[in-house]
Protein backbone atom coordinates (compact mmCIF):
# COMPACT_ATOMS: atom_id res chain seq x y z
CA UNK A 1 0.00 0.00 0.00
CA UNK A 2 2.63 2.35 0.89
CA UNK A 3 4.38 2.50 -2.64
CA UNK A 4 1.00 3.25 -4.40
CA UNK A 5 0.93 6.67 -5.87
CA UNK A 6 -2.06 8.52 -7.03
CA UNK A 7 -2.75 11.34 -9.76
CA UNK A 8 -4.02 14.89 -8.04
CA UNK A 9 -7.17 14.09 -8.96
CA UNK A 10 -7.88 11.27 -7.01
CA UNK A 11 -5.49 12.60 -4.04
CA UNK A 12 -8.21 15.67 -4.27
CA UNK A 13 -11.08 13.60 -4.26
CA UNK A 14 -9.52 11.34 -1.59
CA UNK A 15 -9.16 14.54 0.63
CA UNK A 16 -12.92 15.31 0.61
CA UNK A 17 -13.85 12.30 1.31
CA UNK A 18 -11.35 11.94 4.34
CA UNK A 19 -12.36 15.11 5.57
CA UNK A 20 -16.37 14.88 5.43
CA UNK A 21 -15.62 11.64 7.52
CA UNK A 22 -13.91 13.33 9.96
CA UNK A 23 -16.82 15.89 9.85
CA UNK A 24 -19.57 13.65 10.43
CA UNK A 25 -17.19 11.45 13.11
CA UNK A 26 -17.11 14.72 15.45
CA UNK A 27 -20.98 15.27 14.46
CA UNK A 28 -21.57 11.75 15.91
CA UNK A 29 -19.55 12.66 19.10
CA UNK A 30 -21.10 15.95 19.59
CA UNK A 31 -24.51 13.17 19.61
CA UNK A 32 -23.07 11.35 22.18
CA UNK A 33 -22.52 14.16 24.48
CA UNK A 34 -25.59 15.92 23.88
CA UNK A 35 -27.42 12.72 24.29
CA UNK A 36 -25.25 11.46 27.57
CA UNK A 37 -25.90 15.18 28.73
CA UNK A 38 -29.66 15.46 28.61
CA UNK A 39 -31.12 12.38 29.55
CA UNK A 40 -29.18 13.13 33.28
CA UNK A 41 -30.75 16.51 33.28
CA UNK A 42 -34.45 15.45 31.97
CA UNK A 43 -34.84 11.81 32.87
CA UNK A 44 -34.89 11.90 36.00
CA UNK A 45 -37.32 8.85 36.97
CA UNK A 46 -37.25 4.94 37.18
CA UNK A 47 -37.60 4.45 33.13
CA UNK A 48 -41.12 3.96 32.32
CA UNK A 49 -43.00 1.85 29.08
CA UNK A 50 -42.48 5.69 27.64
CA UNK A 51 -42.05 9.12 28.67
CA UNK A 52 -43.19 11.31 31.16
CA UNK A 53 -44.60 14.57 29.55
CA UNK A 54 -42.41 16.70 31.32
CA UNK A 55 -39.14 14.56 30.20
CA UNK A 56 -39.92 14.21 26.12
CA UNK A 57 -40.39 17.97 26.01
CA UNK A 58 -37.52 19.01 27.84
CA UNK A 59 -35.91 16.50 25.75
CA UNK A 60 -37.14 17.80 22.49
CA UNK A 61 -35.85 21.28 24.00
CA UNK A 62 -32.36 20.30 25.43
CA UNK A 63 -30.36 21.18 22.30
CA UNK A 64 -31.04 24.10 20.97
CA UNK A 65 -31.28 25.83 24.53
CA UNK A 66 -27.88 24.46 24.60
CA UNK A 67 -26.60 25.90 22.10
CA UNK A 68 -28.59 29.32 22.75
CA UNK A 69 -26.42 29.02 25.76
CA UNK A 70 -23.06 28.70 23.75
CA UNK A 71 -24.39 31.49 21.61
CA UNK A 72 -25.52 33.88 24.48
CA UNK A 73 -21.62 33.10 26.55
CA UNK A 74 -19.99 33.85 23.20
CA UNK A 75 -21.76 36.90 22.32
CA UNK A 76 -21.55 37.96 26.21
CA UNK A 77 -17.72 37.78 25.79
CA UNK A 78 -16.60 39.26 22.40
CA UNK A 79 -19.43 42.34 23.51
CA UNK A 80 -17.30 42.47 26.54
CA UNK A 81 -13.64 42.55 24.49
CA UNK A 82 -11.99 45.97 24.17
CA UNK A 83 -12.35 46.88 20.80
CA UNK A 84 -9.79 46.94 18.48
CA UNK A 85 -9.43 49.94 16.00
CA UNK B 1 -14.20 0.98 4.84
CA UNK B 2 -13.83 4.32 6.71
CA UNK B 3 -17.69 4.82 6.83
CA UNK B 4 -17.80 1.73 8.29
CA UNK B 5 -15.75 1.71 10.82
CA UNK B 6 -17.15 5.39 12.11
CA UNK B 7 -20.49 3.62 11.99
CA UNK B 8 -19.54 0.67 14.03
CA UNK B 9 -17.47 3.32 16.31
CA UNK B 10 -20.86 5.04 17.02
CA UNK B 11 -22.70 2.27 17.93
CA UNK B 12 -20.35 0.31 19.94
CA UNK B 13 -20.04 4.03 22.19
CA UNK B 14 -24.24 3.61 21.68
CA UNK B 15 -23.94 0.62 23.76
CA UNK B 16 -21.31 1.53 26.39
CA UNK B 17 -23.34 4.85 26.94
CA UNK B 18 -26.48 2.54 27.66
CA UNK B 19 -25.18 -0.18 29.53
CA UNK B 20 -23.51 2.91 31.68
CA UNK B 21 -26.13 5.02 32.26
CA UNK B 22 -28.81 1.93 32.65
CA UNK B 23 -26.35 0.58 35.54
CA UNK B 24 -26.56 3.59 37.16
CA UNK B 25 -30.35 3.91 36.92
CA UNK B 26 -31.48 -0.19 37.72
CA UNK B 27 -29.13 -1.22 39.80
CA UNK B 28 -29.05 0.07 42.89
CA UNK B 29 -27.21 -1.91 44.96
CA UNK B 30 -25.59 -5.00 42.93
CA UNK B 31 -26.79 -8.14 43.97
CA UNK B 32 -25.85 -11.92 43.38
CA UNK B 33 -28.19 -11.85 40.31
CA UNK B 34 -29.99 -9.31 38.45
CA UNK B 35 -33.74 -9.71 39.49
CA UNK B 36 -36.56 -9.63 37.36
CA UNK B 37 -37.23 -6.18 37.99
CA UNK B 38 -34.13 -4.97 37.79
CA UNK B 39 -34.58 -6.73 34.21
CA UNK B 40 -37.76 -4.94 33.36
CA UNK B 41 -35.82 -1.57 34.32
CA UNK B 42 -33.05 -2.58 31.90
CA UNK B 43 -35.29 -3.15 29.19
CA UNK B 44 -37.12 0.02 29.07
CA UNK B 45 -34.16 2.04 30.17
CA UNK B 46 -32.49 0.81 27.40
CA UNK B 47 -35.31 1.41 25.02
CA UNK B 48 -35.72 5.47 26.40
CA UNK B 49 -32.15 5.99 25.96
CA UNK B 50 -32.37 4.82 21.86
CA UNK B 51 -35.07 6.85 21.99
CA UNK B 52 -33.38 9.85 23.71
CA UNK B 53 -30.67 9.01 20.92
CA UNK B 54 -32.98 9.74 18.47
CA UNK B 55 -34.29 12.76 19.44
CA UNK B 56 -31.06 14.27 20.08
CA UNK B 57 -29.54 13.12 16.79
CA UNK B 58 -32.51 14.85 14.85
CA UNK B 59 -33.10 18.22 16.95
CA UNK B 60 -29.03 18.26 16.67
CA UNK B 61 -29.30 17.84 12.84
CA UNK B 62 -32.00 20.69 12.21
CA UNK B 63 -30.12 22.91 14.34
CA UNK B 64 -26.97 22.48 12.07
CA UNK B 65 -29.23 23.15 9.05
CA UNK B 66 -30.87 26.27 10.51
CA UNK B 67 -27.61 27.54 11.38
CA UNK B 68 -26.47 26.96 7.78
CA UNK B 69 -29.35 28.35 5.90
CA UNK B 70 -29.30 31.35 8.89
CA UNK B 71 -25.13 32.11 7.76
CA UNK B 72 -26.34 31.44 3.64
CA UNK B 73 -28.79 34.33 4.22
CA UNK B 74 -26.15 36.71 6.07
CA UNK B 75 -23.53 36.31 2.86
CA UNK B 76 -26.69 37.79 0.24
CA UNK C 1 17.61 2.26 16.58
CA UNK C 2 15.98 3.25 13.40
CA UNK C 3 17.88 1.42 11.10
CA UNK C 4 17.63 -1.92 12.97
CA UNK C 5 16.59 -4.89 10.50
CA UNK C 6 14.80 -7.34 12.45
CA UNK C 7 14.37 -11.17 10.58
CA UNK C 8 11.25 -12.43 10.34
CA UNK C 9 10.60 -14.51 13.24
CA UNK C 10 12.08 -11.92 15.79
CA UNK C 11 9.16 -9.50 14.30
CA UNK C 12 6.72 -12.06 14.97
CA UNK C 13 7.71 -12.43 18.15
CA UNK C 14 7.51 -8.75 18.88
CA UNK C 15 4.02 -8.07 17.45
CA UNK C 16 2.98 -10.91 19.27
CA UNK C 17 4.56 -8.87 22.64
CA UNK C 18 3.36 -5.72 21.68
CA UNK C 19 -0.18 -7.31 20.98
CA UNK C 20 -0.32 -8.97 24.75
CA UNK C 21 0.96 -5.55 26.49
CA UNK C 22 -1.64 -3.49 24.98
CA UNK C 23 -4.51 -6.01 25.67
CA UNK C 24 -2.78 -5.55 29.43
CA UNK C 25 -3.15 -1.74 29.42
CA UNK C 26 -6.65 -2.14 27.88
CA UNK C 27 -7.48 -4.56 31.31
CA UNK C 28 -6.04 -1.92 33.12
CA UNK C 29 -8.26 1.01 31.88
CA UNK C 30 -11.07 -1.18 32.41
CA UNK C 31 -10.51 -1.91 35.84
CA UNK C 32 -9.53 1.51 36.64
CA UNK C 33 -12.58 2.46 35.19
CA UNK C 34 -14.99 -0.28 36.90
CA UNK C 35 -12.75 0.26 40.58
CA UNK C 36 -14.25 4.64 40.06
CA UNK C 37 -17.71 3.38 39.34
CA UNK C 38 -18.08 0.95 41.49
CA UNK C 39 -16.68 3.22 44.69
CA UNK C 40 -19.13 5.45 43.80
CA UNK C 41 -21.83 3.34 43.68
CA UNK C 42 -21.28 1.31 46.77
CA UNK C 43 -19.01 3.15 48.92
CA UNK C 44 -21.30 5.56 50.32
CA UNK C 45 -20.30 6.54 53.94
CA UNK C 46 -17.92 8.26 55.46
CA UNK C 47 -14.54 5.74 54.76
CA UNK C 48 -13.83 3.30 58.62
CA UNK C 49 -11.03 1.12 59.45
CA UNK C 50 -13.09 -1.38 57.21
CA UNK C 51 -15.77 -1.52 54.79
CA UNK C 52 -19.67 -1.77 56.60
CA UNK C 53 -20.66 -4.95 55.11
CA UNK C 54 -23.01 -3.64 52.24
CA UNK C 55 -20.40 -1.61 51.03
CA UNK C 56 -18.42 -4.94 50.74
CA UNK C 57 -21.32 -7.77 49.42
CA UNK C 58 -22.22 -4.67 47.24
CA UNK C 59 -18.11 -4.44 45.78
CA UNK C 60 -17.95 -7.81 45.38
CA UNK C 61 -21.25 -8.27 43.00
CA UNK C 62 -20.52 -4.91 41.44
CA UNK C 63 -18.92 -6.28 38.58
CA UNK C 64 -20.45 -9.62 37.60
CA UNK C 65 -23.90 -7.51 37.57
CA UNK C 66 -22.21 -4.52 35.48
CA UNK C 67 -21.19 -7.27 32.60
CA UNK C 68 -24.21 -9.06 33.01
CA UNK C 69 -26.29 -5.60 32.09
CA UNK C 70 -23.70 -5.15 28.93
CA UNK C 71 -24.62 -8.71 28.04
CA UNK C 72 -28.00 -8.33 28.48
CA UNK C 73 -28.34 -5.12 26.81
CA UNK C 74 -26.55 -6.79 23.62
CA UNK C 75 -29.09 -9.68 23.89
CA UNK C 76 -31.89 -7.43 23.54
CA UNK C 77 -30.84 -5.11 20.80
CA UNK C 78 -29.57 -8.67 18.70
CA UNK C 79 -33.35 -9.87 19.46
CA UNK C 80 -35.20 -6.70 18.18
CA UNK C 81 -32.74 -6.56 15.12
CA UNK C 82 -34.56 -7.85 11.90
CA UNK C 83 -33.66 -11.46 10.84
CA UNK C 84 -31.22 -11.29 7.60
CA UNK C 85 -32.35 -14.45 5.33
CA UNK D 1 2.72 29.19 15.60
CA UNK D 2 2.95 26.82 18.44
CA UNK D 3 2.32 29.39 20.97
CA UNK D 4 -1.19 30.54 19.88
CA UNK D 5 -2.81 27.69 19.02
CA UNK D 6 -1.76 26.50 22.64
CA UNK D 7 -3.66 29.40 24.23
CA UNK D 8 -6.45 29.17 21.28
CA UNK D 9 -7.14 25.72 22.10
CA UNK D 10 -7.11 27.37 26.00
CA UNK D 11 -9.61 30.06 25.33
CA UNK D 12 -11.77 27.73 23.48
CA UNK D 13 -12.01 24.99 26.44
CA UNK D 14 -12.71 27.67 28.64
CA UNK D 15 -15.54 28.39 27.13
CA UNK D 16 -17.09 24.85 26.96
CA UNK D 17 -16.31 24.28 30.37
CA UNK D 18 -17.96 27.74 30.90
CA UNK D 19 -20.74 26.74 28.60
CA UNK D 20 -21.26 22.80 30.31
CA UNK D 21 -21.26 24.44 34.20
CA UNK D 22 -23.16 27.45 33.51
CA UNK D 23 -26.02 25.18 31.30
CA UNK D 24 -26.05 22.44 34.27
CA UNK D 25 -26.47 25.69 36.85
CA UNK D 26 -28.97 27.84 34.74
CA UNK D 27 -30.85 25.82 32.93
CA UNK D 28 -33.07 23.34 35.17
CA UNK D 29 -35.83 22.23 32.67
CA UNK D 30 -34.88 23.22 29.26
CA UNK D 31 -37.95 25.43 28.00
CA UNK D 32 -38.93 26.23 23.99
CA UNK D 33 -36.50 30.13 24.59
CA UNK D 34 -34.24 31.61 27.09
CA UNK D 35 -36.30 32.82 29.95
CA UNK D 36 -34.64 36.49 31.07
CA UNK D 37 -34.23 35.04 34.40
CA UNK D 38 -32.29 31.71 32.63
CA UNK D 39 -30.34 34.97 30.82
CA UNK D 40 -29.44 36.76 34.09
CA UNK D 41 -28.13 33.14 35.60
CA UNK D 42 -26.44 32.39 32.64
CA UNK D 43 -24.29 36.01 32.23
CA UNK D 44 -23.49 35.87 36.02
CA UNK D 45 -22.64 32.34 35.95
CA UNK D 46 -19.88 32.87 32.90
CA UNK D 47 -18.62 36.03 35.57
CA UNK D 48 -18.05 33.58 38.22
CA UNK D 49 -16.76 31.22 36.13
CA UNK D 50 -13.57 33.40 34.68
CA UNK D 51 -13.33 34.94 38.32
CA UNK D 52 -13.17 30.97 39.27
CA UNK D 53 -10.44 30.28 36.67
CA UNK D 54 -8.49 33.72 37.54
CA UNK D 55 -8.46 32.39 41.18
CA UNK D 56 -7.46 29.07 40.55
CA UNK D 57 -4.72 29.89 37.99
CA UNK D 58 -3.30 32.25 40.50
CA UNK D 59 -2.84 30.35 43.38
CA UNK D 60 -1.76 27.06 41.00
CA UNK D 61 0.94 29.42 39.82
CA UNK D 62 1.50 30.47 43.51
CA UNK D 63 2.02 27.00 44.44
CA UNK D 64 4.05 25.85 41.77
CA UNK D 65 6.84 28.34 42.24
CA UNK D 66 6.56 27.82 45.97
CA UNK D 67 7.02 23.89 45.48
CA UNK D 68 9.95 25.04 42.96
CA UNK D 69 12.08 27.15 45.27
CA UNK D 70 11.87 24.27 48.23
CA UNK D 71 12.92 21.85 46.00
CA UNK D 72 16.12 24.47 45.36
CA UNK D 73 16.59 25.05 49.18
CA UNK D 74 16.54 21.51 50.03
CA UNK D 75 19.59 20.74 47.16
CA UNK D 76 21.94 23.51 49.09
CA UNK E 1 10.98 -1.68 28.81
CA UNK E 2 7.05 -1.47 27.44
CA UNK E 3 5.86 -3.61 30.04
CA UNK E 4 7.48 -1.13 33.30
CA UNK E 5 6.16 1.55 31.59
CA UNK E 6 2.49 0.32 31.18
CA UNK E 7 2.58 -0.53 35.20
CA UNK E 8 4.17 3.10 35.74
CA UNK E 9 1.24 4.32 34.08
CA UNK E 10 -1.48 2.06 35.91
CA UNK E 11 0.10 3.15 39.13
CA UNK E 12 0.10 7.08 38.45
CA UNK E 13 -3.51 6.67 37.38
CA UNK E 14 -4.40 4.95 40.85
CA UNK E 15 -2.74 7.50 42.37
CA UNK E 16 -4.57 10.37 40.52
CA UNK E 17 -7.75 8.20 41.30
CA UNK E 18 -7.44 8.21 45.06
CA UNK E 19 -6.47 11.95 44.97
CA UNK E 20 -9.56 13.04 43.42
CA UNK E 21 -11.89 10.39 45.18
CA UNK E 22 -11.00 10.86 48.13
CA UNK E 23 -10.28 14.76 48.24
CA UNK E 24 -14.22 14.97 46.74
CA UNK E 25 -15.18 12.66 50.41
CA UNK E 26 -13.09 13.88 53.12
CA UNK E 27 -12.37 17.53 52.34
CA UNK E 28 -15.95 19.07 52.72
CA UNK E 29 -14.37 23.03 52.50
CA UNK E 30 -11.31 23.10 51.57
CA UNK E 31 -9.43 25.04 54.82
CA UNK E 32 -6.42 26.98 55.52
CA UNK E 33 -4.76 23.58 55.94
CA UNK E 34 -5.81 19.83 56.32
CA UNK E 35 -7.28 19.26 59.86
CA UNK E 36 -6.06 16.12 61.66
CA UNK E 37 -10.14 14.77 61.13
CA UNK E 38 -9.79 15.22 57.61
CA UNK E 39 -6.03 13.34 57.39
CA UNK E 40 -7.57 11.04 59.43
CA UNK E 41 -10.21 10.32 56.59
CA UNK E 42 -7.79 10.43 53.91
CA UNK E 43 -5.63 7.99 55.15
CA UNK E 44 -8.85 5.52 55.58
CA UNK E 45 -10.10 6.46 52.55
CA UNK E 46 -6.70 5.70 50.60
CA UNK E 47 -6.71 2.19 52.41
CA UNK E 48 -10.57 1.50 51.29
CA UNK E 49 -9.57 2.61 47.59
CA UNK E 50 -6.78 0.22 47.46
CA UNK E 51 -8.81 -2.33 49.03
CA UNK E 52 -11.39 -1.41 46.45
CA UNK E 53 -9.10 -1.75 43.45
CA UNK E 54 -7.55 -4.94 44.62
CA UNK E 55 -11.58 -6.19 44.34
CA UNK E 56 -12.62 -5.06 41.53
CA UNK E 57 -9.00 -6.29 39.84
CA UNK E 58 -9.61 -9.94 40.95
CA UNK E 59 -13.51 -10.21 40.23
CA UNK E 60 -12.64 -8.88 36.68
CA UNK E 61 -10.11 -11.58 36.53
CA UNK E 62 -12.65 -14.78 37.13
CA UNK E 63 -15.02 -13.01 34.89
CA UNK E 64 -13.04 -12.84 31.87
CA UNK E 65 -11.17 -16.63 32.71
CA UNK E 66 -15.20 -17.68 33.18
CA UNK E 67 -16.34 -16.54 29.92
CA UNK E 68 -12.94 -17.67 28.32
CA UNK E 69 -13.58 -21.20 29.29
CA UNK E 70 -17.55 -20.86 28.34
CA UNK E 71 -16.21 -19.93 24.83
CA UNK E 72 -14.01 -22.68 24.77
CA UNK E 73 -16.74 -25.30 26.16
CA UNK E 74 -18.97 -23.60 23.32
CA UNK E 75 -16.41 -24.58 20.46
CA UNK E 76 -16.50 -28.16 21.40
CA UNK F 1 9.22 21.85 4.85
CA UNK F 2 9.96 18.28 5.19
CA UNK F 3 13.67 19.23 3.21
CA UNK F 4 14.79 22.26 5.56
CA UNK F 5 17.95 20.92 7.69
CA UNK F 6 18.61 22.62 10.50
CA UNK F 7 22.20 22.67 11.91
CA UNK F 8 22.16 21.12 15.87
CA UNK F 9 22.04 24.67 17.66
CA UNK F 10 18.88 25.53 16.23
CA UNK F 11 17.80 22.27 16.49
CA UNK F 12 18.53 22.49 19.96
CA UNK F 13 16.86 25.61 20.44
CA UNK F 14 13.61 23.89 18.71
CA UNK F 15 13.46 21.03 21.18
CA UNK F 16 13.89 23.54 24.19
CA UNK F 17 11.22 25.24 22.78
CA UNK F 18 8.64 22.87 22.10
CA UNK F 19 9.16 21.34 25.42
CA UNK F 20 7.98 24.61 27.21
CA UNK F 21 5.30 24.77 24.89
CA UNK F 22 4.66 21.13 26.21
CA UNK F 23 4.61 22.00 29.58
CA UNK F 24 3.03 24.68 29.21
CA UNK F 25 -0.19 22.55 27.45
CA UNK F 26 0.10 20.42 30.40
CA UNK F 27 -0.17 23.41 33.01
CA UNK F 28 -3.40 24.62 31.25
CA UNK F 29 -5.44 21.28 31.22
CA UNK F 30 -4.40 20.79 34.88
CA UNK F 31 -5.79 24.57 35.66
CA UNK F 32 -9.27 23.47 33.54
CA UNK F 33 -9.61 20.22 35.52
CA UNK F 34 -8.80 22.42 38.98
CA UNK F 35 -11.26 24.61 38.09
CA UNK F 36 -14.00 22.62 37.15
CA UNK F 37 -13.28 20.37 40.48
CA UNK F 38 -13.34 23.52 42.49
CA UNK F 39 -16.32 24.99 41.17
CA UNK F 40 -18.44 21.80 42.00
CA UNK F 41 -17.03 22.24 45.00
CA UNK F 42 -17.15 25.40 46.40
CA UNK F 43 -19.89 26.95 44.37
CA UNK F 44 -23.03 25.68 45.01
CA UNK F 45 -25.30 28.11 45.14
CA UNK F 46 -27.31 30.07 42.33
CA UNK F 47 -24.94 32.57 40.81
CA UNK F 48 -25.20 35.93 41.73
CA UNK F 49 -23.18 39.37 41.35
CA UNK F 50 -20.41 38.39 43.61
CA UNK F 51 -19.32 35.06 45.21
CA UNK F 52 -20.85 34.60 48.96
CA UNK F 53 -18.09 34.98 51.57
CA UNK F 54 -18.00 31.21 52.04
CA UNK F 55 -17.52 30.54 48.79
CA UNK F 56 -14.82 32.82 47.80
CA UNK F 57 -12.65 31.11 50.60
CA UNK F 58 -13.29 28.07 49.63
CA UNK F 59 -11.52 28.58 46.37
CA UNK F 60 -8.94 30.71 47.70
CA UNK F 61 -7.57 27.28 49.20
CA UNK F 62 -8.90 24.39 46.98
CA UNK F 63 -5.84 23.95 45.35
CA UNK F 64 -3.25 24.10 48.07
CA UNK F 65 -5.46 21.38 49.47
CA UNK F 66 -6.03 19.35 46.86
CA UNK F 67 -2.00 19.52 46.00
CA UNK F 68 -1.51 18.37 50.40
CA UNK F 69 -4.09 15.75 49.45
CA UNK F 70 -1.73 14.51 46.91
CA UNK F 71 1.48 14.57 48.54
CA UNK F 72 -0.47 12.98 52.29
CA UNK F 73 -1.12 10.27 49.63
CA UNK F 74 2.13 9.73 48.14
CA UNK F 75 4.22 10.35 51.34
CA UNK F 76 1.47 7.64 53.48
CA UNK F 77 2.11 5.33 50.34
CA UNK F 78 5.59 5.49 50.27
CA UNK F 79 5.85 4.83 54.34
CA UNK F 80 3.72 1.87 53.85
CA UNK F 81 6.21 0.12 51.13
CA UNK F 82 8.38 -2.21 52.70
CA UNK F 83 12.11 -0.76 52.60
CA UNK F 84 14.49 -1.77 50.26
CA UNK F 85 18.12 -2.70 51.52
Amino acid sequence: MDNVKFDEATQKELATFLEREQAQARINSTVHNLTSMCWDKCVTGTPGSRFARGEESCLLNCVDRFMDTSLFIIKTIESQRPQQS
Amino acid sequence: GVRSEIALASAQELINKTNEKCFAKCIAKPGTTLSSSEETCLSRCLERYLETFNIISKTYSARLSREREQRQLNQI
